[in-house]
């Protein structure tokens, strides 16, 4: 089923200097990852799916309904999207009511936003500081803050904004399990990283964008095996292929798990 | 309530404080008028200065506050810069003597606060308008004021109190469920004894 | 010669009812590249900030102990002295750009006027500065308008300008993207290199391996482990303290290969390749 | 990146006087007419102040100024020509708006002074770089501490202004209506300014400890990275200035 579909999008902030040069995409279930260089136009594209920028061309429907009719509040509870930085959204002095603002705001009643907000909290392990000023927390459990205060939402499709940086190896791991309790909720889980290791091992399609267009689309494996194609768009691959890659492997590997069984015999046609 | 340790420590934070609360009096003002509030909040970082950092900081920051706002905007702003210094100072002293916790306590700084402000900008709005702030409403109950009574001072005064006083108080307001929600260890560095304990 | 003295040091912040740090006791010698690592929380930046003395000078609270920094005692030296023996670059790019310099060039000078350093002394030290960061290009520049990566290396240059002996980098590269962390690891590189002391606090496993000979493991404020990068690495119970090692590492530990003759398991891609290519 | 201030970057001769100069100037300008209250004084030091500002070829900049101030006197000529105290000569208009002749006299003397005023100001800062004037500042005794607050505002506020947008992304992100009637506007304010003053404040903690370590807090004699800058005529016109200050108040007195 289509939950996103994007026709010849184009968009520029200056007339004649395009930052999205006509794209064309459909999102399915599938979690998808973004990738591409600073200045390719991710942050452009994810910003005129939620509505924050009008297109200057082309067509935007989530869930069947034209973005170009809606304010970006009113597509609150369609399509969610946590900022990069979470200074610029933490305003409430405790972690719930921060949670709470956005069930709130879309009109959920008190009690039952208390909940959703618990509720999120707990997917992210904040539950225990809910009482707690949530500037009193590191970055990286802010940054979690602000993903549970989407995900309190319950938006069917969910964008995160580099969502592993400056997170440590426990705020990574919480991140990778919030996205799959989302995939496992049927949610569309989306990102824009720069990270390919967290995006091979967590994602079902990677699109990269690079000067405004589409350069490649389709499953990890298919495009981290594209070393040409990474280069040209100045992007890097996951550890673990690299390191099958210097074995001299044809094959590319996406996580740690798949190139053991590799290394143990257990998947000898791979070699 | 803590008590501040000194009416003012001339600190680095203390010191990078003034240029955050002169652009939060910025943004209060941009935001206000983003949103079509018939307000200004201006004041907000000004008053934000005095009650982290006590009266000196405050009175600094908005008296700074209105020379950037002359040498940027508008030159008119170096003829009040004595009423900005006045709510930093108020708001301090106020916040140092203990009045900020709670609602109660800051709707009366705000009152004081406004009422500060009115009675510093009255003389000068005489000696520089004539009597008049510039605001439109505020100017026509001058106008009916001055016709009905025949005394300047008292059509300023109340042309200044209408003006200011419900802005101030909404400032100070804001400011106070700011300062609420403020995280210890930003709060920290403006209240600590600035004693070192040995662990020896 | 050793450039850094730790000697059962203990600080809690004020206010705080636990210690930040808890009886540490280290040293470290001239011109290495040490890395600390740990959760977050761990103590890792309160530790850096004892190094250049703002724990205890800007913060006060409790303090025990003594460290000692190229020859200065931390608790008896201002921040200002001490900022002539060793430098520190934070997390934030952006909030070290001082705002009160509309040039790169102005920007790097900005220390060396505070400490009234004569200008032709000046000039030829911000040049300096500039060549060794690679950000001759971008002198006349505003330092707003730098990416991530330029504007971390632009910290580094003014703090470098200082002439320190020692440098404590904080989580350099955690607000970076990958072209910004690897300009940021090169400029790092380049400094020890050029034979300063090193102390770097890092998520990224694989840099550390990469670059520092010796790793710390802190843990709430304590020193666990201060020792090679194999070593620390190898740990079987390195994830008990929250770290995960690198990838290298954690895949070679699960196929069993060590290096030849070494207890200790590959900790980069290069070693990992060495191991592993005849399997 | 927009620069922040009024300054008019031209090659004049007022361009070229000390900044201190033009402070003191303002004050001259300022307190003259106070000395000596008469009409003909405080309207020679307008066409002094204006002439000043035609001679710094900077009129033009000073147009959207004047313009507001032109706004309020206009409501200044019409409200004393009408209610000011004083009024016994009618001029014109019938009951109750009638103009008397005293009110538009009071009125004209706001005017003048105000536009003194108003253009002494804006020469200064129409033809003065701000860092420049700090640096003298500092150079002549103002705390180096002070002169940095003074400087860093310029960049620091329009970075702080940068933020707001996305702050407004993202609270409209989150369902923040922030159009609508007053009550949802009002209520839009909070979760609008509290990103920004929680996310500044981090920043000066931040940048306050990056200050340090730079040597902001050094005991000593500072330098200067760029040389200092010579004023041409810089003490003969403070001399003037100052003299014609001990005249005007010996005339006061004398008169």
């Amino acid at each position: 089923m289509t939950r996103i579909s994007v026709k010849d999008l184009a968009f520029s902030y200056r007339p004649g200097e395009e930052v999205l040069k006509g794209i064309t995409l459909d999102f399915d279930g599938r979690s998808t990852a973004i990738i591409g260089q600073n200045g390719s136009g991710k942050t452009t594209f994810v910003k005129l799916l939620k509505g924050l920028l009008k297109p200057t061309r082309g067509e935007i429907h989530i869930l069947g309904r034209p973005v170009s009719e809606m304010t970006a509040a009113a597509l609150a509870p369609y399509i969610g999207l946590v900022f990069q930085n979470p200074n610029d959204q933490i305003f409430k002095s405790t972690v719930l009511d921060e949670v709470m603002f956005g069930p709130l705001n879309i009109g959920v009643d008190p009690k039952r936003a208390k909940e959703k907000a618990l509720h999120a909290l707990q997917m992210v392990g904040l539950a225990e500081r809910a009482a707690e000023n949530p500037q009193d927390l590191s970055l990286s459990e802010k940054k979690l803050v602000c993903i549970a205060s989407i995900v309190a939402m319950e938006p069917e499709i969910l964008i995160l904004d580099e969502p592993t940086i400056a997170q440590d190896h426990a705020g990574t791991a919480t991140v990778r399990r919030v996205i799959g309790r989302l995939k496992e909720q049927g949610k569309l889980v989306m990102t824009i990283i720069h990270d390919m290791d967290f995006v091979a091992e967590n994602f079902e399609r990677v699109i990269i964008l690079h000067r405004g267009t589409v350069l490649a689309d389709g499953d990890p494996r298919e495009i981290f095996s594209r070393r040409e194609l990474l280069e040209r768009a100045g992007l890097g691959v996951p550890h673990i292929t690299r390191l099958g890659w210097s074995l001299g492997r044809t094959k590319t590997y996406l996580t740690e798990a798949e190139f053991i069984r590799s290394m143990r015999g257990e998947g000898a046609a791979d070699r | 309530m803590q008590q501040r340790s000194s009416w003012f420590r001339f600190s680095t934070p203390s010191l990078v404080l003034i240029p955050v609360a002169v652009g939060i009096n910025y943004v209060g003002k941009l935001f206000a008028s983003t949103l079509k509030l018939p307000l200004w909040l201006d004041s907000i970082g000004t008053v934000l200065a005095g009650m982290l950092a006590g009266p000196v900081v405050g009175a600094l920051s908005g008296a700074i506050n209105n020379v950037i706002y002359g040498l940027t905007a508008d030159p008119i702003s170096f003829v009040y810069g004595l009423t900005s210094i006045f709510i930093g100072l108020v708001a301090g002293i106020m916040a140092f003597k203990g009045w900020i916790d709670g609602w109660g306590k800051a709707l009366v700084v705000g009152l004081a606060v406004g009422f500060t402000a009115t009675v510093v900008s009255t003389p000068l709005n005489v000696w520089f308008w004539g009597g008049q702030t510039g605001n439109f409403w505020g100017d026509a109950l001058f106008a009916a004021v001055l016709a009905q009574t025949n005394s300047v001072w008292l059509a300023s005064f109340l042309d200044e109190v209408v003006v200011d006083v419900p802005d101030k108080l909404l400032t100070v307001l804001a400011a106070y469920a700011l300062f609420r929600s403020l995280p210890k260890n930003i709060k920290q560095l403006y209240t600590g004894s600035g004693e070192l304990e040995s662990l020896d | 010669m050793k450039k850094i003295i730790v000697e059962h040091l203990k600080y809690r912040y004020p206010q705080a009812e636990n210690l930040a740090l808890d009886d540490l006791s280290f040293e470290v010698d001239e011109g290495e590249m040490v890395g600390i690592i740990g959760r977050n929380g761990a103590g890792k930046s309160t530790l850096c900030q004892a190094l250049v003395g703002l724990v205890p000078h800007f913060y006060r609270g409790a303090y025990g102990g003594k460290v000692t920094v190229a020859g200065l005692e931390v608790m008896r030296s201002s921040v200002s002295r001490l900022s002539t023996k060793v430098g520190i670059v934070f997390q934030n790019p952006f909030t070290q750009v001082t705002g009160s310099k509309w040039t790169v060039y102005e920007e790097v000078a900005f220390g060396l006027e505070n400490m009234g350093v004569p200008r032709k002394e000046m000039i030829e030290r911000v040049d300096y500065a500039l060549h060794l960061l690679g950000l001759e290009d971008c002198k006349d520049r505003n330092p707003f308008d730098l990416s991530g990566g330029q504007t971390q290396r632009l910290a580094i240059a003014g703090v470098i300008a200082l002439k320190p002996e020692i440098i404590v980098l904080d989580e350099p590269t955690s607000q970076l993207d990958p072209r910004g962390t690897e300009e940021v690891f090169r400029a790092i590189h380049r400094l020890s290199e050029e034979g300063m002391t090193v102390v770097l606090v890092e998520h990224k496993m694989e840099k550390i391996a990469r670059y520092c000979n010796r790793v710390m493991l802190l843990d709430e404020g304590k020193l666990i482990q201060f020792a090679s990068p194999a070593s620390v690495f190898s740990r079987e119970d390195l994830t008990r303290y929250g770290v995960a090692p690198p990838v290298y590492t954690r895949v070679c530990r699960e196929l069993d290969a060590k290096r030849e003759g070494s207890p200790h398991f590959p900790v980069t891609l290069e070693e990992a390749r060495e191991v592993l290519k005849g399997r | 990146m927009k620069t922040f201030s009024l300054y008019v970057e031209k090659d004049s001769l007022i361009h070229r006087i000390d900044p201190i100069n033009k402070i003191l100037y303002i004050l001259t300008a300022v307190s003259v007419p106070w000395i000596l209250p008469s009409m003909a004084v405080s309207f020679l030091w307008m066409l002094i102040s204006l002439a000043l500002l035609a001679a710094a070829r900077v009129i033009r900049q000073s147009f959207p100024v004047f313009a507001f101030v032109f706004l309020v006197l206009i409501t200044v000529v019409l409200i004393q020509g009408w209610f000011y105290p004083g009024n016994r000569t009618p001029l014109f208009g019938a009951e109750p708006f009638v103009f008397y002749a005293e009110g538009l006299m009071n009125a004209l003397r706001i005017v003048v002074r105000v536009i003194n005023i108003v253009a002494a100001f804006l020469l200064l800062v129409l033809t003065t770089k701000p860092a420049d004037l700090v640096e003298e500042l500092v150079r002549r005794g103002l705390s180096p501490r002070l002169g940095y607050v003074l400087d860093s505002i310029f960049q620091i506020l329009p970075q702080m202004v940068k933020t707001t947008r996305t702050i407004m992304d993202a609270q409209r992100s989150r369902g923040l209506e922030t159009e609508g009637n007053l009550w949802v506007r009002v209520k839009a304010f909070l979760p609008l300014i509290g990103p920004v003053v929680m996310s500044s404040l981090i920043h000066a903690k931040e940048r306050a400890l990056a200050l340090e370590v730079r040597g902001f807090h050094f005991e000593g004699e500072r330098t200067w990275l760029r040389e200092k800058r010579e004023y041409p005529y810089s003490r003969a016109l403070r001399a003037g200035l100052l003299l014609v200050l001990g005249l005007a108040v010996v005339w006061r007195v004398l008169g």
